[in-house]
């Protein structure tokens, strides 16, 4: 594989014959694989499926030169990782499609708030461009800032952008969280079945236990012996580990095995719902 | 210049209205959240697409091909476009099988998965039901000898519940299975609601450091 | 351990499980579905793509955040089943995803199962919305369609994190009907709180046998109890052999209990 | 709902307007921080005062070895972990320990050495005699680089993050390996921990500490036990114990009480839910009666 991607020199007439050679023969076998019967394209599918799959499973499974712990498709996993980045990011052009169709059409049909739709593409481009530029000339000179009277470079513009922008919004959002676990925690910790009960006065003990208030209650307990077990910081610590840790293993080793056989059933091309199952 | 300088600088001025637009949905969505919701998502796509250049395409593809004259990278473009086969009636079926090839990729790695990350936990999960020896001159030796069988004791018991409350397709007709999972579903309760708590201090944290960079670093009224 | 090779027992483990759960499907294929039980977040989807239908709002459906993994195909599996439900009633499915590549194969599968119930002309692609790679950004887009698009049914189902509170708390102030179901084991507490059902731990993983009763996926259900009831065997015969060793201290180079010490570190990565 | 039922209390108290929470939990956020007098007694946890007097052992044990600080954290968990960072480098300085910072993040090789330079003069602490920075290390590496630092500190590191070899640094006179290390404090919102603990710790017993997010401190608590972990200082709070202990005040102790604020209204709110409920529900079963 290393042989065949070798570099060459890449000014003279090789090079370019060998682009346009490249590009005819993929070409040609996606042509091929497209003439085929269109009933045997399941089962293309399903080989091709099974043969990607292959690779990390005989990587996994077979055995190892004890000496470099390698055996010889270890050597390959970065090419391969290299190679599926690579064709996964041609995809982004999915999601730009996706969004551009879809503010595009808002736009030219002025519907209700497109001016948002305007205000999500110019941000786009502007962070594009300037994302781009940042890495490449970031040090170029654009104006002197009317303000602090000093130079503005890309590299400021970015940050800008990146640290004002993008930095804190994210960080807003994040912090929206805050809010809505103060009016989640309101709504659910009712006494309304056994359940519910349960979970509101497990929360509430390892909510008290971190404050003040919480550990004051307690304090007049010894802090050894038997009686220090029923410390509130203690209770909420054996809730922590002893009763959360056993039961969320429990949950793993259910969806661990869930996985497995997910895994299995598309790697074997036994996958059943409308995508698996649809002409094709 | 003014002594109020500090609040027109451009990235804190910029982040803290930002931070004041967002926070506005907690009252009503309102035209102003909307505005910076819709300049959130652009920001983000238009660096998302820059970085997938910046970080892999350019130096894993272009450099790798141009630069280094490794020519037959050239080939992942055809294969690439099948993606966009979706887009056709004709073509669509090529998307699959690009896209199988990837289902196959993830798939398989569940066996490293399973073997690497999941099985100590299993292993890790055979607790001793006989305390070690006791530590000399410990004063509350038989005690800790029996908090240690009881809460081993109880973590084979949670064990065992939760995953019988995970059993589907056998049939739950004894008195015993429905009373174990019954005990399993509950203590899974009481296991969300010790998450639930321990996570709260995280996230009001993350809320205070907001308003303190509103305060302190842009109206600078806290120090 | 990097490779099987670290240690073979692990690995053939691995294998083992894995032709038990093919061999089931095999078997299952062939037979009368096995009864599962009720799971009661799962049948409260049909009854929510009903009742957003009779309120005339549109269905929203959210493959979390794990990009192309097997939560995300898993959750899409459910998906493609609420679709067909959604366009059997002839109302609009929006799928919000935070990764190109999963918009593509989201994009298919409604396609498909609006096809598969004989209304493909129902069918938007505008309303397969890619909104952003990145996790807060993504999360003020989905708060943006709950609440702009008034969604009635809100479908969380996969790799969730940290956002999954934004996305059901919004969801419950426009009173749209939630089912929610993670991997993420942390997230769960957040979403028993705020939506209307939660489905919990590996029940994501039986949702599509059980919504669809097809003999395939049953078959492998059947299969991951067999598993989950190895690994438990497995799991308390370890724990009565380091409690043997445990009442035994000391170095054990022969003999019975030399035998229980192997059997315990069998499965002790490499 | 019929007006009688809308206008009950009971039902009120069931119902309170999100809106309402919102603001109050604002409100128990910056009235604490505007008004640094309005506060809630802080009552250091045990395990942070282990932490506190593990630091105090080292500093009277072992005054000469070198403390190794390392973070993970970055702009997603700085609202917990700026704060321990500056209450634990503030308590070194105190007791003029020698430090080295390490960063396993890329934004946390500039965040936590801002934290030690802001300090440093106060304390009249000088780099490269009193601190240095080993600069950043890619999280790939972390296990390669606490292994390494076990038998060769000067071998492993090489450089500091002014591109120095660390060995001309005055501090680096006689640290050799793990022997030269007084402690390690581990500032992070991962699972580093463990790593610590089996590569490093046990090589060469020294104590370890550990400075975790409120969510991941259960980890650290079986550790704790077993006495591999000597303090546990968690989230914001052990921030605020931390500098109660050292007598100082900074933002940690205004932000724990900030938090005790919040919780007090989150617990009120739950136990006001629940007394309209349980009332009006009683209140409905007599009707039914």
């Amino acid at each position: 594989m290393h042989s065949f991607f070798a570099a060459i020199p890449h000014h003279g007439p090789e090079y370019f014959g060998k682009l346009i050679i490249g590009l005819l023969i993929v070409l040609a076998i996606l042509g091929l694989l497209h003439a085929a019967p269109k009933q045997s394209r399941r089962a293309i599918i399903a080989v091709f499926t099974f043969l990607g799959g292959l690779f990390y499973f005989l990587e996994f499974f077979l055995p190892v030169d004890p000496k470099t712990n390698k055996n010889f498709l270890t050597g390959q996993q970065e090419f391969v990782a290299q190679l599926s980045a690579v064709i996964g990011a041609y995809a982004i052009g999915l999601g730009v499609v996706s969004l551009g169709q879809y503010h595009a059409k808002i736009i030219s049909r002025k519907r209700e708030g497109w001016g948002n739709s305007v205000v999500l593409v110019i941000a786009a481009l502007i962070m594009f461009t300037f994302s781009i530029l940042n890495e490449y000339h970031a040090k170029t000179v654009l104006f002197t800032d009317p303000f602090q009277h000093h130079t503005q470079d890309i590299h400021g513009v970015f940050l800008v952008l990146f640290e004002g922008g993008l930095a804190k919004l994210d960080a807003a959002t994040f912090a929206l969280i805050a809010f809505f676990i103060a009016s989640a925690s309101y709504r659910a910790f009712r006494i309304r079945s056994v359940e519910s009960s349960l979970l509101m006065i497990a929360a509430l003990i390892v909510m008290l236990a971190s404050t003040t208030i919480g550990t004051a209650l307690t304090n007049w307990l010894p802090t050894e012996g038997p009686q220090a077990n029923f410390r509130i910081e203690h209770i909420s610590e054996w809730l922590l580990t002893r009763l959360n840790s056993p039961a969320q293993r429990g949950i793993v080793f259910g969806l661990e095995v869930g996985a497995l056989a997910t895994s299995l059933r598309l790697w074997l091309s036994l996958e059943r719902g409308a995508y698996f199952d649809a002409e094709v | 210049m003014n002594q109020f300088s500090y609040l027109f600088n451009p990235i804190t001025l910029f982040g803290a209205v930002c931070t004041l637009a967002i926070f506005s949905l907690i009252f009503k969505e309102n035209r102003i959240y909307r505005v910076f919701e819709h300049m959130f998502i652009g920001l983000a796509v238009g660096y998302d697409v820059a970085t997938t250049w910046t970080q892999v395409l350019k130096p894993q593809w272009w450099d790798p091909m141009v630069v280094d004259g490794q020519w037959a990278w050239i080939m992942t473009v055809p294969v690439g476009l099948m993606f966009y086969g979706i887009y056709t009636k004709k073509f669509a079926w090529m998307s699959r099988l690009l896209y199988g090839i990837f289902f196959g990729l993830t798939a398989t790695t569940i066996f490293q998965d399973f073997c690497q990350g999941f099985m100590p936990q299993v292993v890790k999960s055979y607790k001793p039901l006989v305390p070690p020896p006791a530590v000399p001159n410990d004063p509350w030796a038989s005690l800790h000898a029996f908090s240690f069988v009881v809460n081993n004791l109880l973590f084979m018991i949670i064990l065992t519940c939760v995953l019988i409350y995970f059993f589907f397709a056998f049939e739950q007709k004894s008195k015993f299975v429905q009373i174990t999972a019954k005990t399993g579903r509950l203590i899974l309760m009481g296991a969300f609601g010790a998450i639930f708590g321990s996570t709260i201090m995280t996230r009001m944290a993350l809320l205070i450091d907001r308003v303190y960079f509103l305060l302190h670093d842009w109206l600078r009224w806290v120090h | 351990m990097e490779h099987a090779s670290d240690n073979w027992y692990v690995g053939a483990l691995s294998i083992l499980l894995a032709l038990l759960i093919v061999a089931v499907i095999m078997f299952a294929q062939h037979r009368r579905p096995p009864t599962i039980r009720k799971i009661a977040g799962l049948n409260a989807v049909d009854e929510a793509v009903g009742r957003a239908t009779e309120m005339g709002r549109p269905v929203l459906m959210v493959p979390g955040l794990d990009g192309l993994a097997i939560s995300t195909l898993q959750a899409l599996s459910i998906f493609s089943h609420i679709g067909r439900n959604v366009a059997k009633f002839g109302n609009r499915s929006i799928v919000a995803t935070n990764d190109p590549l999963v918009t593509g194969i989201a994009e298919e599968t409604i396609r498909d199962a609006y096809a598969e119930s004989g209304r493909p002309e129902l069918f938007d692609t505008n309303d397969i919305r890619y909104l952003s790679s990145q996790q807060f950004a993504f999360a003020t887009g989905v708060a943006g369609i709950l609440i702009r698009d008034n969604v009635a049914a809100s479908f969380l189902f996969g790799g969730f994190y940290a956002e999954s509170l934004i996305f059901a708390e919004v969801g419950n102030q426009v009173g749209a009907v939630q089912v929610a179901g993670t991997t993420q084991v942390t997230q769960i507490p957040f979403l028993i709180a705020a939506c209307d059902y939660v489905i919990i731990g590996d029940e994501f993983y039986a949702a599509s046998a059980y919504l669809s009763r097809n003999p395939t996926l049953l078959g492998s259900l059947v299969a991951q109890d067999y598993c989950k009831l190895i690994l438990m065997i497995i799991v308390w015969l370890g724990c009565i052999g380091v409690s043997i060793l445990a009442a035994h201290p000391g170095d054990h180079p022969t003999g019975w209990l030399h035998f229980v010490d192997k059997a315990v570190k069998l499965f002790k990565p490499g | 709902m019929t007006t009688s039922e809308k206008g009950s209390v009971w039902a009120r108290m069931q119902r309170v307007d999100r809106r309402v929470i919102y603001v109050l939990l604002l409100l128990s956020i910056i009235i604490p921080m505007l008004l640094p007098q309005v506060e809630f007694p802080i009552l250091p946890s045990q395990q942070s005062k282990d932490f506190y007097t593990g630091i105090e052992n080292v500093a009277e044990k072992t005054p000469a070895k070198i403390v190794i600080v390392d973070g993970f954290w970055a702009s997603g968990t700085r609202g917990e972990q700026q704060w321990q960072t500056q209450a634990i480098f503030t308590h070194l300085m105190k007791r003029h320990l020698k430090f080295a910072m390490l960063s396993f993040d890329t934004q946390n090789k500039t965040l936590m050495p801002a934290i030690a330079d802001k300090l440093a003069p106060q304390f009249g602490y000088e780099y490269g005699r009193d601190y240095i920075n080993f600069g950043y290390r890619p999280n790939s590496v972390f296990q390669q680089t606490v292994k390494g630092m076990v038998n060769d500190i000067p071998g492993t590191i090489k450089k500091d993050a002014r591109a120095q070899p660390i060995a001309s640094y005055p501090i680096m006179n006689g640290i050799k390996d793990s022997k030269d290390v007084g402690a390690v404090i581990d500032i992070t919102p991962v699972s580093s921990v463990g790593v610590w603990i089996g590569l490093f710790q046990g090589a060469s017993q020294t104590p370890l500490f550990y400075a975790p997010t409120a969510v991941m401190a259960p980890e650290g608590y079986p550790y704790l036990d077993s006495g591999q972990i000597s303090g546990i200082l968690t989230g914001v709070k052990g921030a605020g114990d931390y500098e109660q202990l050292l007598k100082t005040k900074s933002f940690g102790t205004q932000a724990t009480s900030a938090l005790s604020f919040v919780y007090a209204l989150i617990i009120l709110l739950v136990i006001v839910g629940n007394i309209g409920y349980f009332i009006e529900r009683s209140n409905t079963r007599k009707v039914n009666a």
